[in-house]
């Protein structure tokens, strides 16, 4: 894979759902090391747009490029996309890290289990070394104390934190975070907010979607605003904010702050 | 008028008991009821009732008579009591055709023979065949055993003569077996016949039927019925 | 039948002392009963049927647990079939959980021994082959009608439970990058039988309960053993009364066991 | 062919119509034994809700005894024993022995082992409406019966129907366990009807699609009644 | 009962979950047209002392007066309390309009339904008239046209403006919000801030339990924070969120700007 500085190129991003069609031809390009905060309305389809980029979702049309490498995919029957190479994706899958909204821990598993479960059982590790880092990860988001519990039996904080640790276990290229902060309170906001921070200076590539304005402008070098099921407006943090241009995206703001 | 309700086995037993296309139960033994009923004047209802659970169903007066082909044991009358036997007809063992062998532990080693619970011919095989064959399978009703025997899964069943006799003359039996002979008798377990079940503290019924049994012997009703299911005397010796 | 399978899932009650007051009531009375059972009943003929009764019970373990572990084996595709498989398979199976259950047990049994059975006996290729000896004896035919009953019910719990399996937790996996086959075998299954496992733990009752049923085409069990008493005794109640608590006794040891497993991996109201 | 379908006429020579009453007996056993079951079972999950020790720990005692042990053992006990208490008691109070018809006795036998499983599903499913639905009715002032009425009771039916269908379904083949008493049902005619035509296979198969019949048609029943119950709750999508 | 000046008198609330005291005797006196706004870290018992005022949860001590009245309060025999009136309790639930952390609607009805449910059931309310406030209110959290939707069927943020709009229904003296805005996006959170603002103008009693600042601050005119157990301190919004006192409140604060 070459180490091109375009870690994620998407183009023409379309998704439709029966009738309702949710993205209308998103295009974004992310840099290695950029951070970009996703931003919009409840239902603007920015959980749609992120779960498009490692194909949960299959898009109506468009393209998705990971450092380089174009996800190849061919028309299926009913006017959308599958791919072609189904394990061109599960491969491009583990560079590809991704927190979801509503955390998705394997339930029947402790928290160390679910950190290590990808790095042995797809990736290969040793069982060592991957339990080695799975602990570092685990002090990192301060939940090494409940290495051993089930994620059920833990608050919705420990429990995201808990998910981020399993992300960050297979070393990606790129993290996409789905509101990664939604469950915490104002404390643990800024706990996460500093392992974001660390992960930017590792250069790694995220693609953030947040409700918390405050927090996209602290992380990101690059904001979006979806609307419309489209790009509506994006920028720098301090243009984005401090100087929106469209309409919406101002009341938007305005409605923040 | 009094009405006693008569328990015979729920599993047919032909040709002495079997229920008939419309529900009905018909066979020698419903006629002989219906005769001895009639002698003792006494209102009666066939009451069929699970052969494995009909003494208990007569203690527990779910039933106040046994009329179903049931042996005369000393074990039996620790239970219940008997009237005198109406019937009393030998053993007899049967096996498929073109094997040759006799109704003797000799006969048997070896095989797997059948027999149904609970009747005089599963003490009987107990005792004289069990150390011989090479398993006694014990059935609900003969007339599994005898499916048993036709499908080839057991290599004779021993069991009363009619019964077997009623099985060898329908199609599947002219098929498939023949009788090997009637067993040697033990008047010990084979002797006594078959009487009326009757709960022990019901002395009267049991008067009242011993009598009637007695007036249709006389009277001919016992042979006239007898006529037209057997060509034989089943009231034994 | 229904979409959803509300797990029914037994929950004891609260655990309390057992020496409340009124439980030492109650477990008086009881003492009073079982010993007015063990005095005014007939026990004499139990030495007799002693070590007749200890194989029967062996033959009835050996009934349930060989029946539950194959039909488990053929439950897990009939569920996943079901729930995701190709349209044909997926009828056939719920077809032929549907014909299961949708019939008695009793019925089945019968219709393999003494209907299939006797069918087998009709062609001389069988009858001379070396699955005769097998084919002839009446095992065989429990053990199959009680092992297609087994899977057919489980196929059912096993359905809802690959179903119920929280999406989530499948496209978590998708997204790191598991295989369909890692992802069964790590996720999917586990997962799964996590979620059936208190309901597993009542249909296996249910088998044990379901194993005398194979007395009536004379395969010897425990029930066999005791009615085989009833009617040497002619005794109404001692022998059924030993029958219950034999059987109450096998299913507190099962229930029990099952307890372990699930206790091995909590679970809060998934 | 043109045998088997005599075999199964309706009217003598045939035994069609001897199967088809052993059926309405089944069907009737069935019925009556559920109702019996739904009674015993709601009395019972209330007793082991809100009743006091003793009540809870005898209907511990009741549940876990007839769930423990095989429904044919059962049937034996309590169609033995329950009618032979029934006439003791008679006899105590100085009143003629009553005849109690295999009918009754089937009802009551079936109801007592439902009433168990009963007792378990209606519990199970109170339990499991969510605590807070109970609580926001507490919170506006509903006394605790009429938010029993208006809140548990219909939230729990989602939760207790796919169970109550389930006891229903094995109400009706557990009634082929009264054969082993002698009861004319469906099993016990099928298998007199066999063993007197020596015709088992026709007669197995043909009881086997009555019950799968009886069956289908509840199928159909349950499910209108679930889409009915379940209004309001998200359908459980299957994973793929 | 008398119209005193006094809505809601907490006097000492004490509450302990077996070894866990969660309250250690808060006091709160809350004036007719207060809006009192309970801030504090997850955990720190907010919900509870909210569901200990209209007795959902049992206190251990204390007393609680509503509009006068006091709640009649026996000792049970474990050391905590029972109502000693349980029809003087159910009156004065009825006075109360409690907005639930997670709305516990009632899933087999519709909204409308669950919003008509107590006034006609347990207020006895003509049914027709009922509809006819409900309606209103419906239109006024934005839901008239979702009357009909099964609460399952609707999102997170519709369900919380269901549930407002069932303990508007009941026309309460005082309204006890348990985070009214966890489910809502930037914008209708200013949907429901209107919503509150315009009940405070009706004069009525609010406390509301939140973890949103800005929002506290715009719709309270009393902050009151809870640590420990105890209010740790309480002033109104400026005298809070500009100049907190103590060390923790001046933690909090810092964490959440
Ligand atoms: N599987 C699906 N089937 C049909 N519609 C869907 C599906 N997934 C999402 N949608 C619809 O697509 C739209 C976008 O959803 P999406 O989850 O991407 O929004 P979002 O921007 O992440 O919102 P939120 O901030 O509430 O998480 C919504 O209207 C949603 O109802
Ligand atoms: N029923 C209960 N049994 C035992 N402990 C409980 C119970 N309810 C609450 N607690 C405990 O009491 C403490 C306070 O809980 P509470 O729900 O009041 O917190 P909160 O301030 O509302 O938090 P959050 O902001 O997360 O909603 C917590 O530690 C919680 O674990
Ligand atoms: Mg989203
Ligand atoms: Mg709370």
């Amino acid at each position: 894979m070459a180490d091109t500085a375009q870690a994620i190129e998407v183009k023409g991003l379309f998704k439709r759902f029966g009738p309702l069609e949710v993205l209308k031809g998103v295009s974004l390009t992310a840099n290695q090391g950029d951070v970009i905060a996703l931003i919009g309305g409840s239902g603007s389809g920015k959980s749609t747009f992120l779960r498009c980029i490692n194909l949960l979702e299959l898009p109506t049309a468009g393209q998705v490029t990971i450092h380089g490498e174009t996800i190849a995919m061919k028309k299926d029957g009913n006017g959308g996309l599958m791919p072609s190479n189904r394990r061109q994706v599960q491969r491009i899958r583990t560079k590809l890290g991704m927190v979801f909204q509503s955390f998705n821990l394997w339930q029947h598993m402790t928290v160390m289990q679910n950190v290590i479960e990808v790095p042995v059982h797809v990736l290969g590790q040793p069982r060592d070394q991957a339990i080695e880092v799975a602990e570092a990860l685990l002090r990192r988001v301060g939940l090494y104390e409940k290495r051993d519990a089930y994620p059920a039996f833990m608050s919705g904080g420990q429990q995201q934190r808990a998910a981020i640790a399993r992300a960050l276990a297979i070393q990606p290229l790129v993290m996409l975070f789905d509101e990664p902060t939604s469950a915490l309170d104002p404390e643990l906001v800024g706990e996460v907010l500093t392992v974001i921070g660390d992960l930017a200076r590792e250069k790694r590539t995220m693609i953030l979607v947040t409700h918390e304005m405050k927090f996209a402008r602290q992380v990101a070098n690059h904001v979006v605003f979806l609307h419309g099921g489209l790009i509506e407006e994006q920028g720098s943090p301090e243009a984005i904010f401090e100087d929106p241009q469209s309409e919406r995206l101002k009341k938007f703001i305005s409605s923040v702050h | 008028a009094q009405e006693l309700k008569i328990g015979v086995a729920a599993e047919p037993y032909p040709p002495f008991s079997s229920p008939d296309a419309s529900g009905k139960w018909v066979g020698w033994e419903i006629e002989f009821i219906d005769a001895l009923c009639g002698e003792a004047k006494v209102k009666c209802v066939v009451t069929p009732v699970a052969w494995d659970g009909i003494i208990p169903a007569l203690t527990t007066k779910k039933i106040d008579a046994i009329i179903g082909s049931m042996s005369i044991t000393p074990e039996r009358e620790k239970t219940i009591a008997f009237s005198d036997k109406y019937y009393n007809t030998p053993a007899a063992v049967i096996g498929p055709k073109g094997q040759k062998f006799d109704a003797t532990p000799e006969g048997l080693k070896g095989k797997i023979l059948g027999v149904q619970v609970s009747t005089v011919s599963a003490d009987y095989a107990k005792k004289y065949f069990a150390p011989v064959v090479s398993e006694i399978k014990e059935y609900q009703t003969q007339d599994e055993a005898n499916q048993d025997l036709a499908a080839g899964r057991i290599d004779a069943t021993q069991a009363d003569l009619i019964t077997l006799q009623a099985f060898l003359d329908s199609d599947q039996g002219k098929a498939c077996c023949e009788t090997k002979g009637n067993v040697k008798d033990d008047p010990e377990i084979l002797g006594a016949g078959i009487g009326i079940g009757l709960r022990q503290e019901d002395k009267a019924l049991k008067d009242k039927f011993n009598a009637a049994i007695k007036a249709v012997r006389a009277n001919g009703t016992y042979a006239a019925i007898s006529k037209k299911y057997f060509d034989f005397d089943i009231y034994g010796k | 039948m229904s979409e959803v399978q509300a797990p029914v899932t037994y929950v004891p009650p609260k655990a309390r002392s057992l020496f409340e007051p009124h439980r030492l009531v109650l477990m008086a009375v009881a003492a009073g009963l079982v010993f007015c059972m063990a005095w005014f009943m007939r026990w004499d003929w139990l030495p007799r049927y002693q070590e007749r009764l200890i194989y029967g019970v062996g033959q009835t373990l050996l009934m349930l647990f060989s029946t539950a572990i194959v039909g488990f084996l053929f439950a897990v595709p009939l569920g996943l079939a079901q729930v995701t498989g190709p349209r044909p398979l997926a009828w056939a199976a719920r077809g032929f959980c549907t014909l299961i259950r949708g019939t008695p047990l009793l019925l089945q049994l019968w219709l393999l021994y003494y209907g299939l059975g006797s069918l087998f006996a009709q062609y001389p290729e069988i009858r001379s082959s070396f699955l005769w000896p097998y084919l002839r004896q009446a095992w065989p035919y429990g053990f199959a009608a009680l092992m297609l009953s087994f899977a057919a019910y489980e196929g059912e719990v096993m359905r809802g439970a690959f179903a119920g399996v929280p999406k989530g937790e499948l496209e978590a996996a998708r997204a790191y990058g598991m295989g369909r086959f890692t992802l069964f075998r790590r996720i999917w299954l586990p997962r799964a039988v996590q979620r059936a496992l208190p309901t597993l733990t009542g249909e296996t009752v249910l088998q044990l309960k379901s194993t005398p049923l194979v007395a009536t085409v004379t395969v010897v069990d425990v029930y066999a053993i005791i009615s085989r008493v009833r009617q040497e005794t002619y005794l109404t109640y001692e022998p059924l009364l030993l029958l219950a608590l034999i059987y109450l006794c096998l299913t507190g040891m099962l229930v029990y066991a099952f307890k372990l497993l699930e206790n091995r991996i909590p679970n809060r109201g998934a | 062919m043109d045998a088997t379908l005599t075999l199964l006429s309706f009217s003598p020579p045939g035994w069609g119509g001897v199967l088809l009453a052993g059926l309405l007996a089944s069907l009737q056993v069935a019925f009556g034994g559920y109702l019996l079951g739904l009674l015993i079972g709601t009395g019972g999950a209330a007793g082991k809700l809100w009743g006091g020790p003793i009540l809870r720990d005898l209907l511990e005692v009741y549940t876990t005894v007839v769930r423990g042990v095989p429904e044919l053992v059962l049937i034996l006990i309590l169609y033995y024993a329950g009618t032979d208490a029934v006439n003791q008691v008679m006899h105590l109070l100085g009143l003629p022995s009553v005849d109690i018809s295999g009918l009754a006795a089937g009802i009551f036998v079936i109801g007592v082992v439902q009433g168990a499983y009963a007792t378990e599903v209606l519990r199970g499913a109170i339990l499991a409406v969510p605590p807070g639905q109970i609580e926001a009715a507490r919170a506006y002032g509903m006394s605790p019966l009429m938010s029993l009425r208006r809140i548990t009771l219909p939230a729990m039916l989602p939760y207790a129907l796919p169970g109550l269908s389930n006891l229903w379904l094995i109400a009706t083949k557990d009634t082929a366990l009264l054969a082993v008493v002698g009861f004319a049902e469906l099993t016990l005619v099928t298998r007199q009807a066999a063993g007197t035509t020596k015709a088992y296979l026709t007669f197995f198969l043909a009881a086997g699609a009555l019950y799968l019949a009886v069956t289908l048609v509840s199928n159909v029943v349950i499910s209108m009644l679930e889409k009915r119950a379940r209004r309001g709750m998200v359908r459980s999508g299957g994973a793929a």
